[in-house]
């Protein structure tokens, strides 16, 4: 296992892939199918200060390779989530990247505050930019002035590395990359959902109960690769790459495109073991292509092969 | 999971069997597969599709679905011996210990709400539960399994153009018939399973819902719906995992 | 036919479909296959004031429900296609939509002074967001005030109408169709592609000669609703909607969503005869539904039913 | 079109019989079909794969592909009586006009380039043209049709471990055995094409070019090439439409 072996900010991983935030839940669904050790680590689903039921159903929609959600965050806020979830994962020793969201910066920074202070997340990732919250957290996704200023507040409280999850839904994400660095960010996450919606021509309404939402899914993988070789080029910040990966060839695309870890996401809706099958067969490819750890892909970049 | 057989048993309205060891882990009637319609990567997401009968002997166990859109249309060219990738049994089904021997279980089902209920008749008949059955469809093209029904008791069909059995919904058949029942199970149309609820304000028994789903498992909460004893509105049930059979009025229609 | 009449500025369209441009080079290659006669309209490919090559091939790639294209706006420059393109189109009375693309104003007017002066074109629809081309013409596409000042300019030199073409490689797409639409517009085209792109693994390197490159195709179509329909919320400008149509079904979201009419592109690759194919289909349906006209169905958006 | 027939003649290599009206529309050897691998939606582009062969009377076609990507595996499970999406015939094929009877052609193909060579070594020799044939291939278990080529004359095989026939080269293969001849035919790998333009630098004849495509008839300027007497550069040739069949030195290579 250890040519797989990557180490980010607070997240000592056994190998480069982990579940995305908000379709892993918080582990335990997948518990039940195979063991949560195998992973590189585990983001879990975005947590809110208070207990969030999220927006009216229907909640999801195909599209063509690719499916909107429009869940809204439901969780069941911080304090559940660190006297249910987080124990219930204790007996894990796969680091956990703790996916952190609000509405205004004091939700963040007190969020923030107290998961890093339970010591049993490795890390902390922004969620600034969530389509699917109406109340102003887009705007932190989208501004590089708030997203700097919502970093710096939230690494002043937190105790472990803070990764920030860029939003697609920029004219130019080499902006926000630059600025949360700026204001201090350990790791990058990108991308998250681009903004879409679907209307269902027989009632003529969007079939989303609210309308528009999140577009993931291999459709959306060639703007993701895009965005992270374009932020690749202008910061060395560790980044954790997502947007459409379900197979091996996508993984080491991402890696090469620049990306130091990859997070699957919609994924594991079609097949719930795609996380533990990239990695094997990410381990065998390694192997067969002699790499002595998987960090020369992304090290070498475009100039791999 | 492989393809016993697939055939169109009413209009737009396809039976497959198919047999796969997961058969061996079904609980309950009322449960349900999660079905990739193509062996190609898209459509993406899985199909939710109720069980509607297995058998444990062989293997096997039956569908039946309508073609609606891509994923049921792709699922109804798949052919005999065709592979499908099937993630199951998932879900709770139906609880029999709740119905006594001796006591009338009336059964409804509307369109394809009725799969799941077939096995639910079979299972409640051998508890020594009587069994009424009321099956509503569109049309008479769109009937199915009236007869299959039979096996477990009376039966009553109901289309909405009166082309075949009663004229009207379900609720009219039981009111004309003044049907008398203990427990009521239900599937079907949201707005058939309303009806009902609010016809039988104190009534027992237990209805599966359907809602969009990404997962299936659980994880991903886009199945949930509300519970109805919850004054600030943050209570919620997963339709794929808590569900899809919930006791009457536990969550909002 | 006449249920299907769809009058917008400058182009008196038979029915409101019509292939996109870039899709349908001058027309010619189609003509062979059957009568432009059918069609709506004819966006015509991309026009600049010289002749241009375009980039290095590989030019497309194929992407999940998708593919990516970097010409480059090859075509034969604006002598050239008045003498040979629109003479040979004189003998067509479906009217044509003039794609117009540039690196600099003073090029945009050029071009737009010499077409509308043919009185050939119906309308000039302004290609303000090229992602493949380099040399600026990103930025007036990104730019609500360039976007504006440009859109100001091709007006004050053309003698028809002039659609502007907009960019989904935005922020905030309603901020632009504000900007031109006070700078004159007389109508949107919307979506033009998101920039995306390919690594081919076993070279380690962009499949694109040009490393990025447009994506078109059904994959992007939730995020042209999406945008077409925050749009529609805040102008009554005239919308012809584009990205990833290729079925009946498409046409109709399209215009619920508040297109006018729309345009199609890749799928003319996959089948070249989509174009008459769908306006069939549309005339069955809009008799079957018994409509008047088929501006009821965008008037009516999400009320249609 | 329907599916005669689909096999693997080799590995990864597939010839498959169509059968259609389309037959009777093709104009001469090295024309192209642009093919949709699969019924579905996706994969989105069509293939472009050179027909090896046909036959009017019998309205059948053949074609020859490599399992590469997506698509060909995708066309690699038709089976007989599937019906394929063709489009075609397309481009422009070899010019036999330019070969007078008596004169010697040397046929050189690599790899998957050898399929549209074959139908021009028959309409060739029919014209009385001598026809010597070198074809080049990975491997041992990659060749395929060399006894197809010897109805047309001597044929000889070079792979690249030296497996099968000669070691090395399509080129090493012509110094060696120092074949002669008035016209060159060649499709293949564009670096087989270099070297081939670069040893015979006054050859007479025309060569094959594959470039990545969008629409395969002239409109969307995916698969233009550069002319080779173009000191602006703004000059082109559309694979599609002006090829896939070039003179030799007309387009960069
Ligand atoms: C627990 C459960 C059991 C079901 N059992 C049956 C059954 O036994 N027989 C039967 O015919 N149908 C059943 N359905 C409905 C069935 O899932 C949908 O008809 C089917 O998913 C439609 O897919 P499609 O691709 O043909 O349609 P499309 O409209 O193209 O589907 C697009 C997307 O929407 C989802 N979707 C569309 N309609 C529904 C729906 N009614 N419920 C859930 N998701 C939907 C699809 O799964 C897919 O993700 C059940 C649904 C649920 C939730
Ligand atoms: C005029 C012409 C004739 C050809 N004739 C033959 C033939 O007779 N037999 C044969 O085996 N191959 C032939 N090819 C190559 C064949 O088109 C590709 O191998 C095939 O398109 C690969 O598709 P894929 O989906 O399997 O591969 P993928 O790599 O998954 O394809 C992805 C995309 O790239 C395109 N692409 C990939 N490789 C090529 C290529 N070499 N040329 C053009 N497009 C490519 C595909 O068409 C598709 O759009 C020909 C190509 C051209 C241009
Ligand atoms: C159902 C669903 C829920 C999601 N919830 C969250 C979330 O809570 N927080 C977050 O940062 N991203 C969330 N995402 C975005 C994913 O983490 C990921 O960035 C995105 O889906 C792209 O990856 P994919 O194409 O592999 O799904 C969600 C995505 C989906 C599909
Ligand atoms: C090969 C190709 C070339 C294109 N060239 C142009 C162009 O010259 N000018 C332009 O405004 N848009 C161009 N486009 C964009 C299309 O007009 C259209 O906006 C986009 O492809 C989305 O529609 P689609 O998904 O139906 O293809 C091009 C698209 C493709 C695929
Ligand atoms: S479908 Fe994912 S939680 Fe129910
Ligand atoms: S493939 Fe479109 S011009 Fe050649």
């Amino acid at each position: 296992m250890t040519r797989l072996q990557t180490n980010l900010p607070g997240l000592s991983m056994k190998n480069p892939i982990m579940p995305a935030s908000g379709c892993f839940g918080f582990g335990e669904e997948f518990a039940k199918l195979y063991d949560l050790n195998q992973l590189g680590a585990i983001a879990l689903k975005a947590t809110t200060n208070h207990p969030r039921f999220g927006n009216a159903t229907p909640r999801v929609a195909e599209t063509p390779a690719g499916m909107l959600n429009a869940i809204g965050l439901q969780n069941p806020g911080l304090e559940k989530v660190i006297s249910e979830k987080l124990s219930w994962l204790e007996t894990y020793d796969t680091p956990l990247l703790a996916n952190i969201a609000g509405t205004t910066m004091e939700d963040y920074e007190e969020v923030a505050a107290n998961l890093s202070e339970t010591n049993q997340v490795g890390a902390l990732e922004l969620n600034i930019s969530c389509p699917n919250v109406k109340e102003g957290g887009i705007a932190f996704g989208t501004d590089p002035e708030l997203a700097a200023e919502l970093t710096r507040r939230v690494k002043a409280v937190s105790t472990c590395p803070v990764y920030v999850k860029l939003s697609p839904n920029v004219t130019d994400i080499t902006l926000l990359a630059r600025a949360v660095e700026r204001a201090g960010a350990d790791g990058l996450s990108m991308i998250n959902t681009l903004s879409g919606m679907k209307i269902e021509i027989h009632s003529g309404k969007p079939l989303l109960a609210n309308e528009s939402g999140g577009l993931s899914g291999p459709a959306i993988k060639p703007i993701a690769i895009r965005m992270i070789y374009e932020v690749r080029k202008q910061t060395e910040l560790p980044i954790i790459g997502m947007g459409g990966i379900s197979t091996l060839d996508d993984v080491i695309e991402f890696m090469i495109a620049g990306a130091d870890a990859v997070a699957v996401g919609t994924a594991n809706f079609t097949n719930p073991f795609i996380c533990p099958e990239l990695i094997d067969e990410l381990e065998d490819w390694v192997k067969v292509k002699g790499l002595e750890n998987i960090q020369e892909l992304r090290q070498k970049g475009v100039n791999s092969f | 999971m492989i393809v016993v057989s697939n055939r169109e048993i009413a209009e737009n309205i396809f039976e497959m069997t198919l047999q796969g060891k997961i058969v061996q882990e079904i609980t309950a009637p009322g449960q349900f597969l999660h079905i990739k319609p193509s062996s190609q990567p898209m459509p993406l997401l899985r199909r939710p599709i109720s069980i509607c009968n297995s058998n444990k002997q062989n293997n096997e166990l039956t569908i039946i679905y309508r073609t609606e859109g891509e994923g049921t249309t792709l699922l109804s060219q798949r052919k005999e011996n065709d592979s499908v990738d099937v993630l199951g049994p998932l879900g709770n089904g139906f609880s029999l210990e709740e119905t006594k021997q001796e006591e009338t279980a009336l059964i409804v089902g509307g369109g394809v709400g009725v799969p799941p209920l077939y096995s639910l008749a079979l299972a409640l008949v051998e508890r020594g539960v009587k069994v009424t059955t009321v099956l509503g469809f569109a049309d008479a093209a769109s009937v199915f399994y009236e007869n299959r029904f039979k096996e477990a008791g009376d039966v009553y069909v109901s289309t909405i153009d009166g082309s075949a059995g009663n004229k009207g919904l379900v609720t009219d058949v039981i009111d004309r018939e003044s049907l008398q029942f203990n427990r009521l199970y239900a599937c079907g149309p949201t707005p058939m399973l309303k009806a009902l609820e609010e016809n039988y304000p104190n009534v027992q028994g237990s209805l599966s819902l359907e809602e969009r789903m990404g997962c299936g498992i659980g994880a991903c909460f886009a199945c949930v719906c509300h519970t109805q004893n919850d004054p600030d509105g943050t209570e919620y049930r997963k339709v794929c995992s808590d569900g899809p059979v919930f006791p009457w009025r536990e969550v909002v229609l």
